[in-house]
């Protein structure tokens, strides 16, 4: 990675992390706590019954149905879909000024107080997980009391997408310099993989090849969502094994 | 971008504080250190305003004769926190995250963003905060230019 | 003097440039009530979609019919198809002007015109159809503190430096014939329309220098506005192609786009033609040959167009790639399949039977023919954009895509801009080259 | 400076007129053609040397290696953080390269017509009256101002007046 020095932050970081993900498809049970999870955390909003029927609801992350077999032999498989990170990101290059880009751990950055709603990263994202905030946004009460300050509340006319919760990479990357260490394995949790009753959701540095992250994605049964398009995704989907 | 807004810098200017607090008084006169009361800027995200309990914790002894330690005081037996205004702050557009504690640890004075408090009676907005302060600062430094390392 | 050949020209129309030029003012619009009365349509028309606009911005983009997957709607439908349509003026213009086609004379100023203000209409829907419009300057490359700059790999950043470098052009290659005009107007008025005029024509003398560097120049600018004009609609297909989106994604889109403009431009240049022709009374010098030339033009686009388009699906269906068959196969059935067969019959069907047919290629029959191909290109932007869009590579997130009336405000704010544009035109300028018209000698 | 104008019914006897300047060693900076119409004359007799395409190879050089020099620079110089994707891209700066040097094109185009053209220039005198069908003559800056009024009014023209 070319560039991204974190050190006046991190103060003895030395190495760069490269962060991934790891899903487990066969402990997925789609129960969803990952939304709600991300959801609180990340103080994304919520559109309503109406909005929601118009296509409008925001989830950074969503559990994909697939149902395969007829009636009654039916058998559901689950995928929950957030934004995959590409390392060749389709979404990066067409923004017209920069708001979105790829920093040097890995991360998919969008900037949001730089995007100037061209919407076109959104229409470019073959996995569809960029949101537009169409109005300005609002919580049902009491949930706006609960606000995530570590995050950003996003104003209207803005793309928005999964950060794989940037703000707790923050903020473990300052408590480990703090403490004068480097950030452990397992120490930095997005809100989706905590709260997963199933722990089918691991989250990591891809580079270090001992985390349990890197470990699952040279799984045999890894692979990639839409991996044919080149976009080189960060996210590991570990296919069921039957 | 973000013009990091000074919080209606205008707006908040000296008369408008609840008490005539004096900065100058406290550091050159008394020799306190800014850490003494905004006790989280070396190590957390918040510098903080300091509680009046810290504030009692001196003026039950000190200067009690003075006026506006009496309306202090007043505060005290209401058991009313001072409604101090804050001087710096982001907009809320800004979608900015400032903390502290790493600043502080890169050893970066306080008056190189709050400008030089120990002579001032009441804190104003001395450095104006633009995107372009932090990122020349930043850079000045070897300091992260990612965007994500202020904006999330 | 020449009152004794006036009526010498087998075409009709007037001979002599005195004459000309005193018919022609002549039948510029006076404020007469069916003129005011247009205007104010057309003005109540426009201020109503600005108020759309307006409340679009205030009660931020929820108020559209977008949604995810969905996000851009209409407004990039009229984009494509006003820059398209842009074509026109330009396009044909220089195409004739190089060929040095002389029946153009009287066709080529209605259809720079075009140009331009479809520029100016299409060069304001990237603004309409971003949700933050007032930062729009961000796109623009200047020199800030914060040390950003667009991004120069975005093909919207390439749509700015083409747009704005059309809009240049085509302003130009406007203005330049005008200005003889200018000159001669400025000599038929008096008061503050004789001052305007005199400073628009640039203190033009009628010098045998300023006729040659006038003809050179405007022959230099026939080339280069065709190489913009090229240019500007394949980087409107870049946006396109330069996606992921399935058909989208598609190296087809380019030249396909060019044809579609031209194709447009040409149905355009008709309709705003019979328009003039019938309210300003231009029969003598917009005649049945122009329409039936243009009509020929429009042909041929048309089977152009159908051939492209064929070669387009052809490929899509052939290749069976399963991410592009779901657009396929929505854009062949349900509603957008309707939408579909209405395009290829206004815009293959009903030009090949009327203007194929020699017998019915008429100036009603070619203005018919115009309508229909701007409906049909319309529903082509619109097919190319929202079915495309409403299937996306995860069949698990498509989505339909209604639009609000905001959009369709907009919409019809910008077709009424167009005509009010035009209506202010012709009030100011002979929508016809006085210098350049000379009476028709005997049609061929 | 003196200045003759003469005028003429149509455009054909004005070339005669022409002719009979040149061949009395008027040179072709003296002599000024004035219509309403561009006229023939300006093809043949009249030809005026012209930078125009030059100039407009030139700007458009200009203006199209200043915009990729600047683009080149903007990018290396205050570099975004892009991931692997390269800062600088050939394929991508091509297109803008070729807008901003049509873009150059037009503008010299432009400013070449006005000064060839002497337009924009507000210390002219004002132009011969023009009659509507033919043109007017003015041959300026000779000494022998009634040898080539005679000359002119042999040659067809219908007036011949001194302008000074």
């Amino acid at each position: 990675m070319p560039e991204g020095s974190t050190e006046a932050e991190s103060g003895t970081q030395r190495r760069t992390p490269q962060w991934g993900m790891a899903i487990d498809l066969d402990r997925c049970t789609g129960c969803e706590a990952c939304v709600v999870a991300c959801s609180s955390e990340n103080n994304v909003p919520t559109a309503g019954e109406d909005q929601s029927a118009k296509g409008r609801a925001m989830h950074w992350i969503r559990i994909d149905r697939y149902y395969e077999g007829d009636f009654p032999n039916i058998r559901v498989r689950h995928r929950p879909v957030l934004c995959q990170q590409c390392d060749e990101a389709p979404c990066e290059p067409v923004c017209p000024v920069n708001a979105t880009y790829q920093n040097a751990e890995g991360l998919n950055v969008q900037v949001y107080n730089r995007c100037i709603g061209t919407r076109y990263c959104a229409i470019n994202c073959p996995y569809t997980v960029r949101f537009l905030n169409w109005y300005p946004p609002e919580w049902a009460e009491p949930l706006g009391l609960q606000l995530n300050p570590d995050v950003s509340v996003r104003p209207a006319g803005v793309v928005e997408k999964c950060t794989f919760c940037v703000q707790r990479i923050k903020r473990a990357k300052l408590n480990a310099a703090a403490e004068g260490r480097e950030v452990g394995d397992g120490e930095v949790q997005p809100a989706c993989v905590q709260s997963c009753p199933a722990e089918a959701m691991v989250f990591g540095d891809l580079s270090d090849p001992t985390s349990r992250v890197a470990h699952l994605a040279n799984s045999r049964r890894a692979q990639r969502l839409l991996e044919e398009l080149g976009t080189k995704p960060r996210v590991f989907y570990l296919e069921r094994a039957d | 971008m973000l013009l990091l807004l000074l919080a209606a810098a205008g707006a908040l200017m000296a008369a408008d504080q609840p008490l005539s607090f004096s900065h100058a008084a406290h550091i050159e006169k008394a020799r306190m250190q800014c850490t003494d009361c905004h006790s989280g800027a070396k190590t957390r995200d918040n510098a903080g305003i300091p509680s009046i309990r810290r504030c009692m914790a001196c003026h039950q002894f000190i200067a009690t004769d003075r006026p506006e330690i009496g309306r202090l005081a007043a505060y005290w037996e209401k058991q009313r926190e001072v409604p101090w205004l804050r001087v710096y702050g982001f907009s809320k557009d800004a979608a900015v995250q400032f903390r502290h504690a790493p600043h502080a640890r890169a050893e970066i004075e306080c008056a190189r963003c709050h400008g030089d408090v120990a002579s001032m009676t009441v804190a104003v907005p001395a450095v104006v905060h633009t995107m372009g302060t932090c990122v020349q600062c930043h850079r000045d430094n070897s300091a992260s230019d990612d965007c994500v390392a202020c904006h999330f | 003097m020449a009152l004794t050949v006036a009526t010498a020209g087998v075409g009709g129309g007037p001979v002599g440039h005195a004459q000309v030029c005193e018919d022609l003012v002549a039948r510029m619009p006076g404020s007469s009530p069916r003129y005011l009365g247009a205007v104010a349509v057309c003005g109540g028309i426009v201020a109503w979609a600005l108020f759309a606009w307006v409340y679009q911005i205030a009660n931020g983009f929820g108020s559209t019919g977008l949604r995810r997957p969905v996000y851009w709607g209409l407004y990039i439908v009229n984009f494509v198809f006003w820059i398209g349509i842009s074509h026109a003026g330009t396009l044909i213009s220089a195409i004739l002007r190089l060929t040095g086609a002389e029946w153009r004379r009287p066709v080529t100023r209605a259809a720079e015109a075009i140009t331009v203000f479809c520029l100016m209409i299409g060069g304001l829907f990237p603004i309409i159809h971003i949700s933050r419009p007032w930062f729009f300057y961000w796109i623009l490359p200047y020199a800030n503190e914060r040390m950003l700059w667009p991004n120069f790999r975005s093909p919207l950043f390439w749509d700015l430096t083409a747009i704005l470098t059309y809009l240049t052009g085509s302003v130009v290659y406007l203005y330049l014939p005008l200005i003889p005009d200018f000159a001669e107007m400025a000599e038929r008025c008096t008061g503050a329309r004789r001052r305007a005029y005199r400073w628009l024509s640039l203190g033009w003398r009628g010098s045998d220098r300023q006729w040659q560097a006038l003809e050179r120049a405007m022959k230099l600018m026939a080339i280069v506005i065709l190489a913009i004009a090229v240019s500007v609609h394949s980087v409107v297909a870049y946006d396109f192609s330069m996606s992921l989106t399935p058909t989208w994604h598609n190296t087809i889109f380019p030249p396909y786009f060019v044809v579609g403009a031209i194709f447009s431009g040409i149905a355009a240049l008709v309709v705003v033609m019979a328009t003039l022709r019938k309210l300003m009374g231009l029969q003598e010098y917009l005649r049945e040959v122009h329409f039936v030339n243009l009509g020929k033009l429009l042909l041929l686009m048309s089977l152009i167009w159908g051939y492209f388009t064929f070669s387009e699906h052809l490929t899509t269906w052939y290749g069976n790639l399963p991410t592009e068959m779901d657009v396929f196969q929505a854009r062949e059935h349900g509603i957008f399949g309707a939408l579909f067969w209405i395009m290829v019959t206004c815009n293959l069907a009903v030009p090949l039977v009327l203007l194929g047919v020699s017998k019915l290629r008429r100036i009603s029959t070619t203005v018919a023919c115009g309508i229909a191909v701007l409906i049909g290109m319309w529903l082509e932007r619109f097919l190319i954009v929202i079915p495309a869009l409403s299937t996306p590579h995860l069949s698990s997130v498509s989505g339909g895509y209604v639009p609000s009336w905001i959009e369709l405000s907009i919409t019809a704010g910008t077709f009424a801009a167009m005509a009010l544009l035009y209506l202010l035109f012709v009030k100011a300028v002979p929508i016809i080259a006085m210098w350049e018209y000379e009476g028709e000698p005997a049609a061929r | 400076m003196s200045r003759l104008h003469a005028e003429f019914e149509d455009s054909r006897t004005a070339a005669g007129a022409v002719r009979a300047l040149i061949a009395r060693g008027v040179p072709l900076e003296a002599i000024e053609l004035y219509s309403r119409r561009p006229t023939e004359l300006c093809h043949s007799l009249l030809r005026r040397k012209s930078r125009m395409s030059l100039v407009a190879v030139l700007s458009a050089a200009v203006a199209g290696g200043t915009a990729t020099t600047l683009l080149y620079r903007a990018q290396m110089e205050y570099p975004l953080v892009t991931g692997g994707m390269p800062i600088n891209s050939g394929w991508a700066t091509g297109v803008v390269t070729f807008e901003t040097t049509m873009a150059g094109a037009v503008l010299g185009i432009l400013g070449a017509l006005l000064w060839e053209g002497r337009l924009l220039m507000r210390r002219m005198p004002p132009p011969p009256p023009m009659p509507s069908g033919g043109a007017v003559i003015e041959v300026s800056g000779q000494d022998d101002t009634n040898a080539l009024r005679d000359l002119l009014l042999e040659a067809g023209a219908s007036s011949a007046v001194r302008a000074d």
